[in-house]
């Protein structure tokens, strides 16, 4: 398991591995929405947060399918299968590993890019706190999705388009958690509805996902 | 004791049959060589065997954990080197023994390089040097001679000798002559009949 | 010492993190320089 | 082990090692004398004690646009004359010009806190920038992405070119956009005399450092740069033999 | 040369080729929206053109890596490489064949999603137009990006990063054309602007991109 | 009148040269197998000839588009079926003779299959397939036999002996025999030396 985390940890570290790529999108995409919406910070303040987990959620969403159709591609996930790890705990540290390279980095960047979305300094701490909370989710149904896709070639949009909807609730949450935090209100609900979700996600999804990918390899 | 015992398997690729009533067993210290023409179902038979999919009749029987499978492709990461890549697997298989694997396979120059660097026969040398860390007596390997100069073919015929000196088995589909001292299966005879048993393999048999 | 008046923070800020990241800058260039230099000396003798 | 055949690496070390030492001074006196001499100086009436931020802010505002002019032409000649060496200069430059970019921005940042009450706004001048930030970006990661070394020497040259017009584009389009709040060139010749010569001087005295800074950090990464190709390429031919 | 282009829109329509993915895409992400800004229309209206350029570009963005990666990993580059057609007009044909697979739905469906986001009737024909003129430069430009990174294993997010800036003129001319469509201003200098762009892109952009496709197949 | 002439040929992976100094011509009716251990350059060489990769030194004299060029990988649509596969070449190559090549191939009768349901043998049988189609005078082969059956061989073995009849040419790099009636050319002899002429092949040759 540790060997496996390492080996995805340093392929991502190594040259095209993209690592730090999220972060880099992350500030892309916040630079563009002002030219979308135009530039004063009354238009941009009310968007803020949800501009700011749609970042996160689709820079995730970009680098999902390095999960595991990488691995698939070069058989490393037949002999994968094959070898004594249990599926489900693969699963858990391609998960694990792929938080570590986009969500983490994401995590610590958020505050700057909220300075650019003029988002005030009170909500910033709601912002980190739900990114904490959200990502790990992400993460986790983005492998779902990618495990559901690994077959087909190139199923980039398509995985989008599975995950996606699973976002969902994860992001209301996430954000009504940032505006709460902006308008100075209790962020307790947000929270707890948040936790709940990320948790079970962690707990359950990585059984779906192991199954999805069995499948897949038949 | 026998490493693998095949009994009447049946196996389906895309919802139909390819090959039915396979039966062999394999014991410690003996290869099989899987033959047939292309497409009869030599690959599809080796997946069900390493387990990564059901056999639509029939049994397998031998032990857990004892299956190392290479297949078409090596699971080899172009950007780790050929050191880290194995290290990988070892630690993975829990095995030991990356230095035997490298010379086995005449790797020990190319220790350092990203795997990525590596020209066909290469890479596939370094896809073969995996069984030797994986320490799995039974290896199930789909035309693992690819791409092979004569001097790798000699040397993985070697490989696979001391293997089975070892007391391991191995289950080989290849179109080539290997040069091992092994029986033959030849899958010809097996091909799937159009009118069949009992439960249908998938959705295509199904409605057939 | 000079007087910066009430924007002494900004004006310090400005200047602090500047200096930092062109002090960074400097340092990663020469400690890069250092360790290539290094390693192909000891390439070199080895080789 | 076999000298450097081919001429270009081995007369670029030569010459940058005996300029380097020189370029140096001059680098730290000009810009530690410069922004000493600016940060004695006496505020300004509007803007108080934040003018002294002008000393950082001008000098690498201008760096990191002549800083990506710089890597335009080493691709160019690359790209035409196949100079080894130019390709490395290149890359050797970005990330100079990106850092430059950022300490551009933050002085800004840090600046319009107390002159606009905003740490960031939309403005062309800093969007732009910004955007100029995001080519540096761009530039870095595909280097850094691409394992084989002339691959990665011809696409980036490449996206050098593509992006410099693009950024070019970009900077119309932004301010078509928006008409901003950003001073203007008041150190240009027809805008007369804005910037009263109190700031002028040890301002052009912190640019002539930024400069020269620049320089010296340029040949010592180029150096670093050349270093480790040689090093690669010792490890690639002792491998294949 | 038309035979690219029939088997390009083929493999776009077969199972797991992703077609109307991408509206699929712009339709979760215009829905997506009023989550996070909230639902009256006063907050709606004046960001809607932001967004519909934004999901279209994004969406266009997804699908970015299919143009020529796929072709890498099986070779058919390198055959289409050595056949009688010049390379030039390969790039330009799978750039056209992304465009009428991605770009194309998305003009069509756009006016609808514009209700969605309370865009006033008036601007509906400034947003076509918009889109018809801007959205071939997006195709063009992502093979561009997509030729500079097709060598390295799912380059996804760094294609994104190297293409996302190559967009910005474009999505500012056009959301500031269907603003100005909104208001019920003139628009003809941004249509104008945005069609130069366009053209200078279409000319241009194929031989970069050849280029690119060579140093990578070397 | 010489199909292709090399004189001198030196090619680069990776910034630095495989093979130097090689030369050959190939007439109509010539074949010629390019043999050598894993690794030497053959793919390289090919890849140079076939016009890909620029070569670093020597020169390469041919035909325009007179190339058709086979590689380690196939190229084939697993979308497509294999008759849609084939007459997208078809068309690229202005050429036609799809049903020839379907059945020299002993394709006629998975020609409605797509391509992603085929063994591997079968999906390479489609690869050297298109060759037929392309109508071009020489034909550049990197390892044609991977995968194939022993009849499959035969096949194309025949096939090419067709080709070199009907006045082409091809040039072939294998590790395994073919049964062809064909001079051999090992490149162990041109191994590039480290030591070389004025111009470098790449970064590492310069900086080296
Ligand atoms: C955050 C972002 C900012 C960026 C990226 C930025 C960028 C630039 C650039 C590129 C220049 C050089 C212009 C030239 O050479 O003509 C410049 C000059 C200047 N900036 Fe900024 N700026 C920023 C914020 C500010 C703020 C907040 C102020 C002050 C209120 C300011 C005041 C000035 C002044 C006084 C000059 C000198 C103009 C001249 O004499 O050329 N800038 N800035
Ligand atoms: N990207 C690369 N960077 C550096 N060296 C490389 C790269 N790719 C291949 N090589 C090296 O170039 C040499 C030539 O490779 P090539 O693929 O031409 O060999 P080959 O003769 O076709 O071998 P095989 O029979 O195994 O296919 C090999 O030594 C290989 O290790
Ligand atoms: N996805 C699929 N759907 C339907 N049929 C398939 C699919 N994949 C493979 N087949 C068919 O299943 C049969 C068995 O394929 P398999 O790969 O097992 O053959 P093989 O004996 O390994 O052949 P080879 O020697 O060419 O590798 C073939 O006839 C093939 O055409
Ligand atoms: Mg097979
Ligand atoms: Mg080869």
């Amino acid at each position: 398991m540790i060997a496996l985390l390492k080996r995805d940890l340093r392929l991502a570290v190594r040259a095209g591995g993209g690592f730090g790529l999220g972060v880099a999108f992350f500030l892309i995409l916040c630079a563009l929405v002002p030219f979308g919406v135009g530039p004063d910070s009354g238009a941009l303040r009310p968007i803020a947060p949800g501009i700011l987990w749609l970042g996160a959620l689709l820079a995730c969403l970009l680098s999902l399918d390095r999960i595991f159709a990488l691995d698939h591609e070069d058989g490393s996930l037949d002999l994968l299968a094959t070898s004594p790890l249990p599926l489900e705990g693969a699963v858990a540290v391609k998960a694990l590993a792929h938080w570590i390279t986009t969500g983490l980095p994401l995590i610590v960047a958020a505050p700057l890019f909220g300075i650019l979305l003029h988002l005030p300094g009170a909500a910033i701490p709601a912002l980190i706190v739900s990114l904490l909370l959200g990502t790990p989710a992400l993460s986790m149904l983005g492998a779902f999705g990618a495990a559901v896709t690994v077959g087909l070639r190139r199923g980039g949009l398509l995985l989008s388009l599975l995950v996606l909807p699973l976002y969902i609730p994860t992001l209301i949450f996430g954000t009504e958690m940032i505006r709460r935090g902006q308008e100075g209100g209790s962020i307790a609900t947000p929270l707890l509805f948040l936790a709940g979700i990320t948790a079970g996600t962690l707990a359950l999804i990585p059984f779906a996902a192991a199954a999805a990918l069995r499948i897949n390899l038949r | 004791m026998t490493l693998l015992s095949v009994q009447g398997l049946a196996v389906a690729r895309g919802g139909l049959r390819t090959v039915e009533g396979v039966s062999f067993t394999l014991d410690p210290g003996q290869a099989l060589i899987l033959r047939g023409p292309n497409g009869i179902g030599k690959t599809t038979l080796l997946r069900a065997i390493a387990g990564l999919q059901r056999p639509v009749a029939g049994r397998i029987d031998m032990a857990d954990d004892a299956v190392a499978y290479a297949a078409h492709a090596d699971g080899v990461k172009g950007a780790l080197t050929v050191a880290e890549n194995l290290s990988f697997w070892a630690r993975v298989f829990g095995g030991g023994g990356m230095d035997t694997a490298l010379s086995a396979m005449d790797l020990v120059p190319l220790a350092d390089r990203p795997a990525a660097a590596l020209s066909a026969g290469q890479k596939r040398r370094l896809g073969l040097a995996r069984l030797l860390v994986a320490r799995r007596p039974l290896w199930v390997l789909d035309e693992p001679t690819v791409s092979l100069d004569t001097a790798s073919v000699l040397r993985f015929a070697a490989m696979v000798r001391g293997h089975l000196a070892g007391g391991g088995a191995a289950l080989i589909a290849t179109h080539i002559d290997l040069g091992l001292d092994a029986q033959v299966l030849d899958l010809t005879a097996f091909r799937a009949k159009a009118d069949r048993a009992a439960r249908p393999a998938g959705f295509n048999e199904a409605f057939a | 010492m000079i007087d910066l008046g009430k924007y002494a923070g900004a004006v310090l800020g400005a200047y602090g993190v500047s200096l930092a990241l062109l002090a960074g800058l400097i340092w990663q260039t020469l400690a890069a320089n250092r360790c290539a230099r290094r390693n192909l000396e000891r390439q070199e003798k080895n080789g | 082990m076999s000298i450097w055949e081919y001429a270009n690496p081995v007369k670029f070390m030569r010459t940058s090692g005996a300029i380097l030492p020189w370029v140096v001074a001059g680098a730290a006196i000009c810009t530690v004398t410069g922004l000493v001499w600016g940060f004695l100086t006496s505020d300004d009436y509007r803007q108080g004690s934040t003018v002294k931020i002008v000393f950082l802010h001008v000098p690498a505002a201008m760096m990191a646009i002549n800083i990506w002019v710089m890597m335009l032409v080493a691709s160019l000649i690359w790209l035409v004359r196949r100079h080894h060496v130019s390709a490395l200069a290149a890359k050797a430059a970005a990330p100079i010009g990106a850092v430059m970019t950022v300490i551009g921005l933050i002085t800004g940042a840090v600046w319009g806190q107390p002159m606009w009450g905003t740490w960031w706004e939309w403005d062309p001048r800093l969007t732009s920038f910004l955007i100029l930030l995001l080519f540096y970006i761009g530039y870095i990661a595909l280097w850094s992405a691409i394992e084989d070394p002339d691959s990665a020497a011809d696409l980036t040259a490449v996206l050098c070119l593509v992006g410099s017009v693009f950024a070019l584009l970009s900077r119309y389009a932004v301010l078509f956009w928006n008409q901003g709040l950003h001073q203007g060139a008041s150190l240009s010749v027809q805008s007369g005399e804005r910037m009263s010569a109190v700031y002028r001087y040890p301002l052009y005295l912190t640019m002539l450092g930024f400069g020269l800074l620049f320089l010296a950090l340029l040949l010592v990464r180029t150096r670093t740069e050349i270093r480790k190709r040689r090093l690669a390429a010792l490890q690639a031919r002792e491998m294949r033999a």
